[in-house]
C-alpha cells in the first residue's frame, strides 16, 4: 500500500532570487526517506484549514539522503503560505507523484528550461549520463545556474531583459539538429515553441507539462490534456509527454 | 459491539460510508493507499452511453472551502465501463452503484438495459450533471420532467434504482417526492452547485461551459439543510453528501435522516479521508453508546 | 481620469461599493474606523414596522469560509429609525438605502409609506429574510407571490424601489422577471443561503429555528452566477452581492453586469474593508486602462 | 479614527497547563503600545484565509509597557492555530473592545472565575485597589495562581478531581454575604449559580460573559443576550453586565 499524506520537517526555506524559493523537507518518520525520479512531482499541503483547499503540485528538484529539495516561484496564495514556513515547520506532501521522464535517452541532450520550469530539469541532469547542453531562460534573474555548470557541456542563459546572459528567449540561441533528444519545461507558449522547432527537425522532444490539480494522483479527471492518444492525465500519465503527442491548442 | 451496518433498496453496505461519483474514477487509484473492502459503497465515474471525452479549458477552478469543475462527464461509455472496469470494481468486495448520466431519455434506457445484466448492485441515476449541455441539466430542474424520466427508467431497470438530485432543482422537496411517486428506490442529494468564476484580466469566465459545478465544504450548510427537508418529506431511503470532510459532518447528514453518506471532494484532499470518516464514525458511536445507526438517523 | 461614479434609479454613487444590509448596523460603529462619506451608500439593518427583538439561541455559527445567522431582523422598527438612525446617517454624505423587511403585505406598505416622506434616497425591499418565520421567507420563492408584493409596494413607494432577491427562489431568473414586470425599479441580489448545521453531541439543529442563513465566501460562486444570469436576463440595474470579499470579486460581479456591488459578511472580518475594496477597484481600473465601470460592466 | 486590525508580534508563546497558552504580544507598529481596561478583550486571527474565518475574542489577562498577555484555552480550531505560534510570528488584532470592568467597586470584592474565566479577572485584580479574596476553580491542574498570591487576602483553589485544593466547585466555598461587591467570570452555568447566590443575598454582582462573536464591535447582533433592558451585545454594552440584568435561559 502507499501511503497517504506524510507530514515532512523544514530543515531550510530560503529565497534565492526574487520570488523564488528553495525549501528542504525531511521526513518526520523515522527510518523512512522520500523518494522520486526525476519529472516526478509531490503534492503539497502547507495549510490544515479548508481555505486554501487543495494541495500544489510541486516537481522535485532533488532529493538526497532522503531529503527532497523544491524549488518554486510564489505565484498565489498556496505558494506564498510556503515561502512562509520556517525552519522546523511541518507540511504535509503526497508522492511521489506521476511517471516521470524517460532515463534511458540516447545520445546529446538538450535540457531546455524557462522560470521555474528548470526545477524538475536540475534533478534530471544530476540523474542523466549524456552529454549535455542546458538552456535557461529567465525574466530577469537568473538561479540555479551554479548547480548547472561544470555538469554539462554548455549552459545557456537568456534573460527577458539582458540583466544576465543573453537578452531575449531561450528558443533564439536552441539549435535542435545539434541534439538526438530534447527536453523542455517551462510556460505553455515556450514549450510549443521548443516542440515546433523540433518537429520540424524531427529530433525527439519530451515534455513536461503543468495543468490545475485537484487529486493528484488520476481520479478527478481535472488536469486531462488533449493527446493523440485522447485524453490524458498530467498527474499519472505525466506529467512528461513526447511533444509530438501533446495537442495544444490556441 | 457496535454496528455501523445499513440496508438500503435491499442492499446491505458493511458501513454508511459510500465513494462519490466523479471523486473516485472506478477506484483502481485509491485501491493502491487502501482496500476498496473496507468502503460501505464505490460510486463509479459518472457513464454514459458512448465514450466521452469530456471539456476543454480549464476544468478544475479552487474557491474558497471548495472547487469547481467542469470535467464534462469524461467516461469510457457503458461498454467500456462492463468490460475494463467492471470486473476490477466486482473483486473488491464492496458495494457497487453505477453513476448513469445521459443527454436523452432514450440514452438512459440503453444505459440501464446494458448494466440489468452485470453484477452492479445499484444503478445511481444522474438526472443533474451541470456539465453537460444537452438535456442533462433540465432534467434535474423541473420536478414534472424529473417524473417522466424516472418514470421511464424504472420500468427499464432491474435493479434497485437510486436517484440522484440536484441542487438546483427548483424546489427540492418537490421533486424528492416526484422521483419518489416515479419509483425510485431511494434518493441521493445533492449533486453540484451551479456556479461561475469570472478571469477579471482576460475579462472572461474561467470556464469555457461559463458555468462550473460547485463542491466541497463551502456547501455544506446548504446540503444538510436539503437533506433535512427531504428526509422528513419522502419515505424512501436516503444517501446524503455535499461537502463531507469528516466523521462530524457524516453524523450530521446521518442525523438529518440519511441513511448512507457520500464522500466527494474530500477524497482529492486525502486519498484515504474515507477510511478517517469511517473509523471516525466507529469511535463517535462508542464515544456516544450508539450501538446502531438507526438510533441516530433523523433524531433532529 | 478614471471615474468610480455609477447610477442608478437616478441617485448618483460616488462609487460601486454599498454596504450590506444587516452587516453594518447603522453605520455608527463603523464610523469610528473610517469616514462613512467614502462609500457609495450604506444599506441600513433590515427594518420592520415594529421594534424586533430578533431571535434566541445561537445567533452566529461559523462554518468552512462563512458564517450562518440567525439573527431574526433585531431592529429598532421604522419609527426608531426615523427618529434615532436616519438623522445620524443623513449626515454622513453617502447614498442611504432603507432596507425593509416584514410579515405581511400590509406590513411592507405602512413602512414604505412611512419612509416615503424622509430623505433616505432608495428603498430595498427584502422579500427574501429566512430568519423571518410567517410570510417573509414565502415573499421570495415563488414568483407569482413575489410579483402581487412588488407590485403593490411600488404603487405604495414614493422612492426608487430596489427589490432583494433571495438564492432561495425556485428559479431567480423567472423571480427577477417578475419583479422587473411589477415595477421594480433596481434588483439587488442575493440574499443569504438557507442552511442547516447540527450539533452532534446534543443531537439538535444549531439554530432554534432550525435553518439558517449562510453568507461569506463559500456562497460566492453561486451568487455570481445567478447575478449574471439575471442581469442577462432583465434591463433595470443590478446590485450584486454574496461573499465578496476584495475588489477582484467586486469586478467579478461588474463584469457580470452588477452596476452596483454589496460588501456584507466581509464588514465582519475588517471594519474598513469597504475602503479596501474601493481603493482596489480604483486601482485595478487604473493598471488596465479603465476610465468608466461601464466599459467592463457585463462584459462577460 | 479607531485603527482597524494591527498586526502584533509574538515574543512568547507557552503552554503553563494542559492545553493552557499565555500568549504575548508586542506591537509591530513603531511608537504604539496595546492598550485596554481590564473586562475588554481583542478580536485575534492568527491565519490570513478564509477558514477558520472568524476572529477569536479574548480578553485582556495583562498589558504593560504596551505589551499584552493573553491567556487562552485550546477549544477548537481558531485557538489550536493560536498554540502553534512561535516567538516571532504575527498575527492581527482589533480592540480594545467592550465596555469592561467597571473599576470603581466598593468594599470587598469576591473574584469568582472558572477554569480559562480567569483570564480577564488576573487583570482586574492587578488594577483594582480593593480588599479582595479570589476563588478560582479548575478542572484538573491550576494555572495563574502564582500570581494571585500575596495579591489577594484569600486565595480559594477548587479542582474538580480533587488533584490541587478542595475537590468540587468554587460555588461550594463562596459565601456572598462576606462581600460588598462580587465579580464572575467563567462557564454559563457557574455564573449562573453565583449570581442567584448573590442575588438571594442581596450582594451587587458582575458578570463576564461569553457568546459567538462575528463582528466584535456591535453591528452583527450576533452575540446579543437578553437582558432586562431588552438585548443588548456582549462585544458592545459587555461582556460584562450587572449580574440582576442578565436573563438567564434554561
Ligand atoms: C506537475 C507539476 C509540477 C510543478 N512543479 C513546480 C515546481 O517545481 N516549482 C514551482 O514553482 N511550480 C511548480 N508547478 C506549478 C505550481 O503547482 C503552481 O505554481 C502552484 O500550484 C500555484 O499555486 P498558488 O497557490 O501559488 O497559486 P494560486 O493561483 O492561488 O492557485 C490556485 C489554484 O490553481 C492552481 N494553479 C495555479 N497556477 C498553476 C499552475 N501554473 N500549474 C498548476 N496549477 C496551478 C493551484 O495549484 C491551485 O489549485 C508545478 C505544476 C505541476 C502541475
Ligand atoms: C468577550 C470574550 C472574551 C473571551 N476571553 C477569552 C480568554 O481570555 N481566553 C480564552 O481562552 N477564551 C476566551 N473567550 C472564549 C474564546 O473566544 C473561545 O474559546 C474561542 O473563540 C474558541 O475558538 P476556537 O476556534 O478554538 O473554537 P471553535 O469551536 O472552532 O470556534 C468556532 C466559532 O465559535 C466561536 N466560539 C466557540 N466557542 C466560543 C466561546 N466559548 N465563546 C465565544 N465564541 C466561541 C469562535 O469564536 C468561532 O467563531 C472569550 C470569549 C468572549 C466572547
Ligand atoms: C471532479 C468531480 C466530478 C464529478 N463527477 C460526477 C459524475 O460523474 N456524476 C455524478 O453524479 N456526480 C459527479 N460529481 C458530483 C459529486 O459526486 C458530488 O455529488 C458533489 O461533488 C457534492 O459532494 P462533495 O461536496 O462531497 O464533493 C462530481 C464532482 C466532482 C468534484
Ligand atoms: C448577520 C447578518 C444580518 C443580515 N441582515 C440582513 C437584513 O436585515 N436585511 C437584508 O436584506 N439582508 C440581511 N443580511 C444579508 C446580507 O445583506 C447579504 O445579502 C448576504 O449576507 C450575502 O452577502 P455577503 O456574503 O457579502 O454577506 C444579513 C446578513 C448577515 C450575515
Ligand atoms: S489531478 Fe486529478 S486526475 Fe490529475
Ligand atoms: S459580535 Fe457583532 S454585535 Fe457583537
Amino acid at each position: 500500500m502507499k501511503r497517504s499524506y506524510r507530514k515532512g520537517i523544514i530543515p531550510s526555506n530560503i529565497q534565492i532570487a526574487p520570488n523564488i524559493y528553495e525549501m528542504k523537507l525531511a521526513t518526520c518518520d523515522p527510518g523512512f526517506g522520500f523518494k522520486g525520479k526525476p519529472g516526478q512531482f509531490y503534492m503539497l499541503r502547507g495549510w490544515e484549514a479548508m481555505d486554501p483547499f487543495l494541495a500544489r503540485p510541486i516537481s522535485i528538484s532533488d532529493i538526497s539522503n532522503g531529503v527532497i529539495t523544491f524549488l518554486y516561484e510564489v505565484r498565489g496564495r498556496g505558494t506564498h503560505i510556503f515561502s512562509k514556513l520556517k525552519e522546523g515547520d511541518v507540511l504535509e506532501l503526497l508522492g511521489p507523484l506521476g511517471a516521470g521522464f524517460d532515463l534511458n535517452v540516447k545520445g546529446k541532450v538538450a535540457l531546455i528550461s524557462g522560470g521555474i520550469g528548470i526545477a524538475p530539469l536540475i534533478y534530471l541532469m544530476k540523474r542523466l549520463g549524456n552529454n549535455m547542453d542546458f538552456y535557461c531562460g529567465f525574466r530577469s534573474v537568473p538561479y540555479y545556474t551554479d548547480r548547472i555548470e561544470g555538469k554539462v557541456n554548455n549552459i545557456y542563459i537568456t534573460t527577458e531583459d539582458g540583466s544576465v546572459g543573453h537578452k531575449g528567449f531561450v528558443t533564439e540561441l536552441f539549435i535542435p539538429e545539434k541534439y538526438d533528444t530534447v527536453i523542455t519545461c517551462g510556460p505553455t507558449p515556450m514549450i510549443k515553441t521548443v516542440v515546433e522547432m523540433c518537429k520540424e527537425k524531427n529530433v525527439p522532444v519530451y515534455v513536461s507539462m503543468e495543468n490545475r490539480m485537484a487529486c493528484g494522483i488520476g481520479t478527478c479527471l481535472g488536469c486531462a490534456i488533449e493527446t493523440t492518444s485522447g485524453m490524458l492525465r498530467v498527474c499519472k500519465e505525466g506529467p512528461v509527454f513526447s511533444g509530438e503527442e501533446v495537442i495544444f491548442d490556441d | 459491539m457496535i454496528s455501523t451496518k445499513v440496508e438500503i433498496c435491499g442492499v446491505e453496505f458493511k458501513n454508511p460510508v459510500i465513494v462519490a461519483s466523479g471523486t473516485f474514477g472506478f477506484g483502481r487509484e485509491y485501491a493502491e493507499y487502501f482496500p476498496l473492502s473496507r468502503l460501505g459503497g464505490i460510486s463509479s465515474k459518472g457513464l454514459t452511453l458512448n465514450k466521452r471525452d469530456g471539456n476543454k479549458g480549464i476544468r478544475i477552478y479552487e474557491v474558497a472551502s471548495g472547487i469547481m469543475n467542469s470535467i464534462g462527464l469524461q467516461n469510457p461509455g457503458i461498454d467500456g465501463f462492463i468490460e475494463n472496469e467492471l470486473p476490477f470494481m466486482e473483486k473488491q468486495g464492496t458495494v457497487i452503484l453505477a453513476n448513469v448520466g445521459g443527454n436523452t431519455l432514450e440514452e438512459y434506457i440503453i444505459s440501464v438495459d446494458k448494466l440489468n445484466d452485470t453484477n452492479i448492485d445499484i444503478i445511481e441515476l444522474n438526472i443533474s450533471c451541470p456539465n453537460v449541455k444537452k438535456g442533462g441539466m433540465a432534467f434535474g430542474i423541473r420536478s414534472k420532467t424529473a417524473y417522466e424520466v424516472v418514470t421511464e427508467v424504472r420500468s427499464a431497470c432491474k435493479k434497485p434504482l437510486i436517484v440522484k438530485l440536484s441542487p438546483n432543482a427548483e424546489d427540492i422537496v418537490e421533486m424528492a417526492e416526484s422521483c419518489t411517486k416515479a419509483g425510485a428506490d431511494g434518493l441521493s442529494l445533492v449533486n453540484t452547485f451551479n456556479g461561475m468564476a469570472i478571469d477579471i484580466y482576460n475579462r472572461k469566465p474561467v470556464f469555457n461551459n461559463i458555468t462550473a459545478g460547485l463542491s466541497g465544504p463551502c456547501i455544506k450548510p446548504i446540503a444538510l439543510r436539503m437533506v433535512y427537508e427531504v428526509s422528513k418529506a419522502v419515505d424512501i431511503p436516503i444517501i446524503g453528501l455535499g461537502g463531507i470532510m469528516d466523521y462530524g459532518d457524516a453524523i450530521e447528514f446521518i442525523m438529518a435522516g440519511a441513511h448512507c453518506i457520500q464522500v466527494g471532494t474530500a477524497n482529492f484532499i486525502k486519498p484515504d479521508i474515507s477510511i478517517d470518516i469511517i473509523e471516525g464514525i466507529e469511535e463517535f458511536m462508542k464515544d456516544e453508546g450508539i450501538k446502531s445507526l438507526d438510533e441516530i438517523r433523523g433524531v433532529v
